[in-house]
């Protein structure tokens, strides 16, 4: 196979040479451990510094507002579980939404069965909330507003600046989990009224293993993982200082890049879609038309099934996903999908192509022209297409 | 994940297509599962079958089972179709991932509705042959973490 | 500053040259996310599996009851509070000791805030634990015992196997803190009734941000962090690849070097401890002076505080420490050194140097011979010393 | 995580010693939290602090300000001694880490220690000055994580 196509961004990203090289010096050589005592753990304590600033700097945070964790999982269970102890005399009431990634879903899942209660709102068929449903949701034991900037799925954005005023307004929290959308679209968490947010070093061609938890000073949160007085006394664990130096570094990279590299995922993402939507009968786009990420682009295609499509993509050197790739391996169709109302057997066709800053137009031609060809072959072999060709096209 | 064999079976399926007059036809699974498996069987006087094509909306591995079984129960009599189970679908294909095996005990049902579909046409009595569930659901395989 | 002698490594190691040079295909090359259903991730699932393996090895455990966190604190963290949930119906009755990291002991205190009970088992002199005073605190409602197999101060080897035999006979799942000793000394899960067992990447030349929790198959345990089906449901986190490849990798040589490094780091370790002992007067060893942790040599000196002396070491181009590398800045000393029983005044002048693999007799001699020379220098400004001097050395 | 003014004092500690004879003497802190001060003075008849001298156990900061303490007053009157505050000692010192700044009330107290004794040995009142707690425990500062 000669060709190599990656555009499953959202899944993961490759490390990029500017960060990988940032990191380099923290593994063999200024390897130690930030709070000692030596001169020696002040150059690692410097590079987390920068870090730290380098992070908060992407969304107009105060370095010090900025937490390192292990993973964007790690920050979402961490924003929701101690919010959830932290005003649990204030109440007991979650607001989420229905298309949250799992480790936001999951999280509250196990709240409620310790006895929290938690609103999931719909979404519409783009998949935004309606802040109307919001504001009725909000109680006066609500604790918790999370709802994530960006959905991993269809990419849909959300109105973040507007929950954030409904949010302060009423006094109630608001975490959004922005692991798709930091660096990749503008945040700004004062202008936002944003009080924590996650982000997780892997979707912005940082390093594996490095998140962040933005927490808002004063707002009121526990420990999610006790131990050492690292983090302010927030976070216990040996600090990962290659991979703190490495998220610091690819936010920075990022944040300064952002605009252009929209732009310029922007028209490849549109060019995709039209061409796949033009060419390919019963295809549909999932998300919003405008208010998605730049480089995501998610369809489904009737009568035909999301794996099936990847084996065939991947033997054209495509490297795509069909509903996010945690839940692969898994037998129902994407939650998400369900959410924005598409029936099972469509949703099961589902087909997520999210781009990275190096891809090419020459790259999407050739993933349409072969993706054409795989939804042809597929459809031939489907009962479901039989069944509605003879059935006349209804 | 998968076998090279069940990769090849996936690649080049066997049997791809409809039959005109079927002597008996089964669709089993359903679209909120994912998987919707439709065999076809040609079956002469003697009750050899002498052709089986299939149509399969589903992953890599119902593609690949649905094409092993047909492959399996060409030129077999009705009897011994009976006995091509999942079982032998999985090991023909050199194992299955433990999460794919439904695939596998689809292809099986499969068989059974299209024997089933040909023995009512013919009003016959296939010995051991149940009248298959339609509907194939997961159990809920929910371990609590 | 021509001298460069690193003694700190019970808080952090050097990633090797071989580690790294194993993970780094994972950050620009193979970077996928191993759950992906394309080829491409295969090989990331490859590499993780071997790492898997890797990790099992050393503590004679299977491949799959190995998950992987992203430090020893989340494993701490995980093991406790998920076992205080799942068996939650037979009891909520904790052991520990008096001298666990503070990864344990904070978890212990934030579940007994929860309204768990938590028995902190005494030790002697030496850092020991009395089985029989464990055998009398298991109660018919003690759901876990968690005690560390090496400590981190004072490298005082506890008993492992006769806790697991305890443990097993009472039918309390038995958890260790082995984040100092794995790949340190040998450890076999089965042999020594091990139930949970927590590591650490970055204490054996591995990288930070990566740890391990083995789990017992058939122990009961919920997640901890919520979200994807990673880890077979139990840890959410899109896995970090590099990260778990270098613990591998570690792990791997740190198992196969074992025996040779701790003959010649108990080597070094004892010429250390003889020199000092003899010729610094009123210093003392802490800790067992045979059941301890081949590279670790922990003191204290009369009439001095610790972090000055670090600060001369650090001058004289030696990195120890003083306590643990976390609490370092706290204004108490070590719990660990006040659970042995030292008063607080020589509490607070202690020392630790842990040695690598790369430590050498003359590094060992000359750090000798500056400490000699510190310690008379910051007696000579010690009113504790000018007093015990006036009364006639009592 | 110290700055080079306060490294320079804990390096090359000024005054370091004892008085043969003091005009009065003062320690404060206590091994339990890990710092004890001991200032030294000898006072002239005008009560002019002519020499000053410290031992201190303690951490870096703690030597540091021990040093600058007593470079600070010496040469100054009982009086002006008096307004060596902590917040000047740690000026002095291009400032301290949060978690150090006990270490300045310490060598604020140390001061005030020695010339309470100074007073009390010579049957004096000095203006402003109070007796000396000799025990400076820290306000348990936890923060609720
Ligand atoms: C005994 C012990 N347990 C737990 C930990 C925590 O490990 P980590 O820093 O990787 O979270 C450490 C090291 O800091 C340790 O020495
Ligand atoms: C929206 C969203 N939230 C959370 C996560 C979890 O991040 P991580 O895999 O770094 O734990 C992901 C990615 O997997 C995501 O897309």
């Amino acid at each position: 196979m000669g060709k190599f196509i990656y555009l499953d961004n959202a899944a993961t990203t490759r490390v990029s040479q500017g960060v990988l090289d940032e990191m380099m010096p923290y593994f063999c050589g200024t390897y130690s451990n930030p709070s000692a005592m030596y001169r020696f753990a002040g150059e690692s304590q410097t590079a987390v510094d920068t870090a730290r600033e380098r992070a908060a700097a992407v969304i107009g945070a105060k370095p010090e507002e900025i937490y390192f964790t292990g993973s964007g999982s790690e920050s979402d269970n961490w924003a929701i579980k101690a919010a959830a102890e932290a005003y649990a005399s204030k109440g007991r009431h979650i607001i989420t939404s229905k298309i949250e990634h799992h480790a936001v879903l999951h999280t509250c899942g196990y709240l409620q069965k310790q006895g929290l209660e938690v609103t999931y709102l719909d979404v519409d068929a783009a998949g935004k909330i309606s802040l109307g449903e919001l504001k009725a949701a909000i109680r006066p034991d609500t604790i918790l507003i999370s709802i994530m900037a960006a959905n991993n799925e269809i990419g849909t954005l959300q109105p973040v600046a507007e929950i954030g005023k409904i949010a302060r307004n009423a006094g109630v929290p608001f975490h959004t989990d922005a692991v798709q959308a930091y660096g990749h679209i503008p945040i700004d968490v004062e202008e936002m009224g944003i009080d924590m947010l996650s982000a997780s070093g892997h979707k912005l061609n940082g390093p594996k293993g490095a998140g962040i938890l933005y927490i808002r000073k004063g707002i009121k949160i526990r420990s999610f993982i006790h131990g050492g007085a690292q983090e302010r006394g927030r976070r216990a664990g040996t600090l990962n200082v290659p991979g703190i130096v490495g998220f610091g570094k690819a936010a920075q990279l990022a944040g300064g890049t952002m605009e252009l590299r929209a732009a310029a995922q922007i028209k490849l993402r549109d060019h995709l879609i039209g061409r796949v939507l033009a060419e390919i009968p019963y295809s549909r786009l999932n998300g919003d038309g405008a208010d998605r990420l730049p480089n995501n682009a998610s369809f489904c295609f009737r009568f035909i099934e999301g794996e099936s499509m990847l084996i065939l993509l991947d033997q054209s050197g495509i490297c795509a996903s069909s509903g996010s790739a945690c839940t692969s391996g898994a037998l129902d169709p994407s939650h998400v999908l369900l959410a924005i109302g598409l029936p099972h057997e469509i949703a099961h066709g589902s087909l997520r192509i999210t781009l990275s800053e190096e891809t090419t137009l020459e790259e999407i031609d050739y993933v349409v022209d072969e993706l054409k060809k795989i939804v042809e072959r597929l459809r031939g072999m489907s009962p479901l297409y039989e069944d509605f060709v003879k059935k006349g096209n209804q | 994940m998968y076998s090279e064999k069940v990769m090849e079976h996936f690649n080049n399926p066997r049997n791809v297509g409809e039959l005109e007059n079927p002597s008996g036809v089964g669709t089993v699974g359903n679209a909120k599962c994912g998987d919707i498996m439709r065999i076809y069987f040609d079956i002469d006087d003697q009750g050899v079958i002498r052709d089986a094509k299939f149509k399969t909306f589903g992953c890599g591995a119902a593609v690949a089972t649905s094409s092993m079984a047909t492959e399996l129960v060409k030129g077999k009599t009705v009897q011994q179709a009976l006995s091509v189970t999942n079982k032998a679908v999985m090991e023909a294909l050199d194992g299955l991932p433990p999460v794919k095996v439904h695939c596998s005990l689809l292809a099986e049902e499969a068989i059974h509705a299209a024997l089933w579909d040909y023995a009512q046409k013919n009003g016959i009595v296939i010995e051991g042959l149940k009248k298959p569930v339609e509907d194939i659901e997961e159990k809920a395989q929910e371990e609590e973490y």
